[in-house]
């Protein structure tokens, strides 16, 4: 039985990553986790300068999933060359940063002091963040300015780039044609829906910034839809994710056309879900007699 | 070791309106701190994250937490319907505690931090401490006075507590460790008013304070601390999603750059709950 | 105290209304709610001619929530004035007809045959049936397509028209405004998610459809963070929609600036819903000594 | 008159693996007709949608519902970990019946329908009928059989029954009201293969079928009826969302236009389940 999946030329030893900005750089987690069972680590966006986020509340439940508006907080590409990435590179799995920006030119920065460390395997552009107010959505929203950014990228990136695409948008294959288009190696899918919630006792908004994105499996439906729909429009390979809990909603967005998946909030929820999907997959692969798990990839009739 | 586990419920019991006595079996219990907390999960799996709730007590043989809560909405409520024999899942033990937040290691009383100097028991012994809790902030105070019984005298653990009225949930067990001097807002036990009033009536005075309660009584608590320039290390709450420092959901606007950040924020998760008031700014 | 609340000058006795195809035309409702209580009916979905719809599954569960791919059958607006309308006409509530279509001739053929019967109230335009093949869905996802089905069908109705957006969009507020500058007379959002689900065993779609329209509280988040954009963005008043359960939820969307709201997938799990959210607003009302319902609409802070 | 309810668990047992038996109290028992069901809703909030389960009998005093049930996810899961005592919530009863779908009032034995010309006693005494049974569309022939003893001979009522095993759930209880034929896929017990097998190795003909389990056993006794040319009322089944008509999630294409919808289909929710087979477009 083999596991491996790979993207952009790049072999993961099973299709099981972290979403970014669920699971730090590792370090927390690594108590509750082997890190060196993951397919992949994604980091948490790191910018070019330390980024202070928004006021709190940050994070607020929903049925079913959470909403956050972190706002981005991080401590800054230098600091995260020199911590995170010594860090991970401790473990025997692929390190793919994900990069936020608020200009072409914050990306860029970014993307060209990754390109120095050669143990980062791939960068994940975020270009989907709906917690920040300047720039970086629109990138997401829409196709030109997607393939624009995309364009220039590729120009400065040494690592294969993934494309992280917004939700937040009527046609999903417009964007994930878009970025394909300009060069980009793989798409991830999908970022958080934006979503709201009102305190109705204190009239209020139980997130700071008023608005949030929305992620765990109430957004799973749309999630799997979209990887479905890009998986049509698009030949670059997918990374899936969006409310993933267990195997059996790992394997949906495997048989939606996805190449891998990531876990996001559910981290939160059980710390151990990254785990617990590898080895479910595993079962799976053992009950239905699949010899390798890209027999599985868009398998769906 | 943090983990995530199902533990057993021990014994529940409804102590005040609203108010919960929980006591759970749990191997957590032999590496709990007074100040830290616990992430409690509901079962219902419309309600996803985690409920921090404090340590309350720890058992003699160290095997059982207690936890004492409100019913605020519906992970509470859900847990409030747990009997004995019950499996709660739980995540623990998080957050670092009112006497690591000192520099002091609280399950061997010596030094944690580089910039403290003594052990507990020649910081604690012959000094005075406020431990002052308000409302559903009085649960963690509780293992606290416990535990600095260890390297003070009882008599010089006050313990000031805030209720609303003469539901004082947890007096008889605070009063066996320490001098409890109680303020209820509608004045119908000791001190009309809040832990302030209290202070004053009874014409107190500490060197150290620890503190837990609603935001308005740790700004009037930091206030305090500032004019009379005593340390004061304040347990904060925040809408949390993790637990273990990984969703920056949890932060708290900090006077100097935090170490992990290198912003302006640190988590309440696990560099706090219990921070030195003078380090967070809290409005 | 006043539950009373109005849309394009049209007096309701309460803000509560059912969604859309939820509700048939109260019949089968009406062994568990007394409909004399209900701010209005809105009745499923009416073609010109009868529609049968898609094939089975048409329907199936999601965390939270449900995914419907019912291809708006319907028995045509002839049976439907011969049969529904003197159904509800015995009743006191106000009658809102949904009306959808293939090309904008079809939608205003319904909409004039509606002309003809002064107990319709309102007529609610589907344009946003993300489950419908042909044409519908594009007049729900294109602004101008919407600015031109509205203009077109405000020469012809008789009635004040409620223009029902789909969530589908990068913008609700583009869609919200394109409508208000054609006409319409109120808006109501939101229609359902676009949303898929993979049996991982058979490796088929739960629903036959390939996707359905998601609904129920899981979407909540995302209706009331429209609601709210959409209340900013256009002085029309909003139905708000998605994922009522109780009236904690409808309150919620008032504040967040709708001026009633439709329960609708949660009629399923609870046929007394409407009633006690009714009961509820009521009792939310009393307890914060609010007058007037309408000082309740818009008023988060 | 439907109605939605919280009833109580009067008991629940295992009778075979993953096939459970639970009867519940309530007075919707009274109004329960043989082939009717009912909507079982989870508790746990992230499963909304109802589970519809087939009365499989009602006790004597019409004061309770059995309802025999096969673990296939996480609805039913949770239903099978209830005790007696514990709630549960349906809404009932819902559907036809299948006496109903002959024309006949189940609970009189009355004509309900123009086209039927005879009364239940008339229709049934001295015909021979087959109840035919598979898998977990077995229980509903249970109440069934009970009902029809009330208008014709025991052992005119031939109860044909399909397992998959020798875990012949409910057959102790059939024998009560009829002749017993059984099949299993594993040659163990009975007919080695399915009902139509079990048919033909006994010899078996009937003026009337009723049946209800998977989708191919239901086209074979399609094909079978009208080679036949007998009457066969079918019960089916589809994914609902309502229950109650209001939807149109759970319906089959019909050779008629149904004439609720004007196009068609018709509502496996209240037109059916239960259908005679040749007016249903079942592949
Ligand atoms: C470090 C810490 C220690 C705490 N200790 C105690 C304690 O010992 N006893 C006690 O009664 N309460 C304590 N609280 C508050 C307790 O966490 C909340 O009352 C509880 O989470 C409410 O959950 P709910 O589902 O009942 O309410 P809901 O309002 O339904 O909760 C919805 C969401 O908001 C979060 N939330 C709501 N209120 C708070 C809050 N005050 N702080 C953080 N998150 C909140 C919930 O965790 C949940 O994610 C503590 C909070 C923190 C941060
Ligand atoms: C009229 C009718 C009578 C039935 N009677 C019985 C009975 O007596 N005993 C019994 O064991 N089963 C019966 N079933 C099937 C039973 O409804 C399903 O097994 C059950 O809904 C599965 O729920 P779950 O949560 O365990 O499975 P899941 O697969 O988790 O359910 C997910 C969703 O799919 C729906 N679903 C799944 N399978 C079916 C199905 N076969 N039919 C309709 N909806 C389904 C569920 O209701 C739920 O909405 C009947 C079905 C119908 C339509
Ligand atoms: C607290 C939190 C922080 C996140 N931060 C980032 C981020 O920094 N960069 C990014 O591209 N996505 C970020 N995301 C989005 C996730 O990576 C993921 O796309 C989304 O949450 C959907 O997956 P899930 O439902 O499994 O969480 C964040 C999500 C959460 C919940
Ligand atoms: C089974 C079903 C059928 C629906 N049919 C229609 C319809 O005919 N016309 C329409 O405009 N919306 C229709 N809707 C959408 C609802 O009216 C409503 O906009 C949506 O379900 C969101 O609300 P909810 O989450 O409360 O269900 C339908 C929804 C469901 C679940
Ligand atoms: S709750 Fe996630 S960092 Fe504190
Ligand atoms: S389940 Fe809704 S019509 Fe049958």
């Amino acid at each position: 039985m083999n596991m491996q999946t790979t993207i952009a030329g790049i072999p993961f030893k099973n299709p099981v990553m972290t979403a970014s900005g669920t699971f730090g750089s590792g370090m927390e987690y690594g108590e509750f986790v082997d890190l060196n069972q993951l397919g992949a680590v994604v980091t948490k966006g790191v910018a070019n300068v330390p980024w202070p986020g928004n006021p709190t509340p940050r994070v607020a439940e929903v049925y079913g999933g959470m909403l956050n508006a972190i706002g981005l907080q991080n401590p800054g590409i230098d600091v995260f060359l020199e911590r995170d990435i010594p860090f991970l590179k401790q473990y025997d799995t692929k390190i793919i940063v994900n990069v936020c920006g608020k200009t072409v030119e914050d990306y860029v920065d970014v993307v060209e002091k990754l390109g120095e460390e050669p143990a980062v395997a791939m960068l994940e552009i975020n270009v989907s963040c709906p917690n920040v107010k300047e720039g970086a959505i629109a990138f997401g929203q829409k196709a030109d300015a997607l393939y624009h950014i995309t364009q220039e990228l590729k120009k400065h990136a040494k690592q294969p780039i993934i494309m992280k695409l917004s939700p937040n948008v009527t046609d999903i294959t417009e964007m994930a044609k878009a970025a394909e288009a300009a060069g980009a190696d793989a798409l991830s899918l999908i970022n958080t829906i934006t979503g709201m919630k009102i305190d109705i006792h204190r009239r209020k908004f139980a997130i700071a910034n008023k608005t949030g994105g929305m992620s765990g499996p109430a957004i799973k439906p749309i999630a799997v839809r979209m990887v479905y729909q890009a998986a049509h429009a698009v030949k670059i390979p997918i990374i899936g994710m969006g409310g993933i809990a267990n195997a059996e909603d790992a394997i949906e967005f495997i048989l939606a056309g996805a190449s891998a998946v990531s876990v996001g909030a559910m981290n939160f929820v059980n710390p151990y879900t990254t785990i617990e999907v590898i080895k479910g997959i595993e079962a799976y692969m053992e009950r239905y007699h699949v010899e390798n798990l890209t027999d599985l990839i868009g398998a769906v009739e | 070791m943090k983990q995530k586990q199902t533990a057993v419920v021990a014994s529940q019991k409804e102590i005040a309106p609203q108010i919960f006595d929980m006591w759970i079996n749990t191997e957590l219990a032999a590496e709990a701190r007074p100040g830290q907390f616990v992430c409690v999960y509901p079962k219902d799996r419309s309600t996803l994250l985690p409920r921090p709730i404090s340590i309350c007590e720890v058992n003699g043989d160290k095997t059982a937490l207690r936890l004492v809560y409100r019913i605020a909405g519906q992970g509470t409520a859900e847990f409030a319907g747990y009997r004995a024999g019950d499996s709660i899942a739980i995540l623990g033990t998080l957050g670092n505690g009112f006497l690591e937040a000192v520099g002091i290691d609280s399950l061997t009383g010596s030094i944690v931090r580089d910039d403290v100097e003594i052990t507990a028991d020649k910081m604690f012994s012959g000094k005075q401490v406020f431990l002052m809790g308000g409302g559903i902030g009085i649960p963690p105070m509780l293992q606290l006075a416990k535990k600095l019984n260890q390297f003070m005298e009882k008599d010089r653990i006050q313990i000031i507590v805030g209720y609303r009225d003469a539901q004082t949930f947890l007096r008889e067990d605070l009063e066996r460790y320490g001098k409890v001097f109680i303020a209820t807002e509608d004045g119908s036990v000791g001190t009309k008013g809040n832990v302030m009033n209290a202070i004053a009536e009874n014409g107190l005075s500490a060197d150290k304070i620890f503190a837990c309660g609603p935001m308005p009584m740790l700004r009037a608590i930091k206030a305090y601390a500032q004019e009379k320039e005593i340390p004061a290390y304040i347990s904060l709450e925040e809408h949390m999603a993790c637990g273990v420092g990984a969703c920056l959901g949890c932060v708290v606007k900090t006077r100097e750059i935090d170490h992990h950040s290198h912003v302006h924020n640190a988590r309440i998760c696990t560099d706090g709950p219990v921070f030195e008031a003078k380090e967070v700014e809290i409005g």
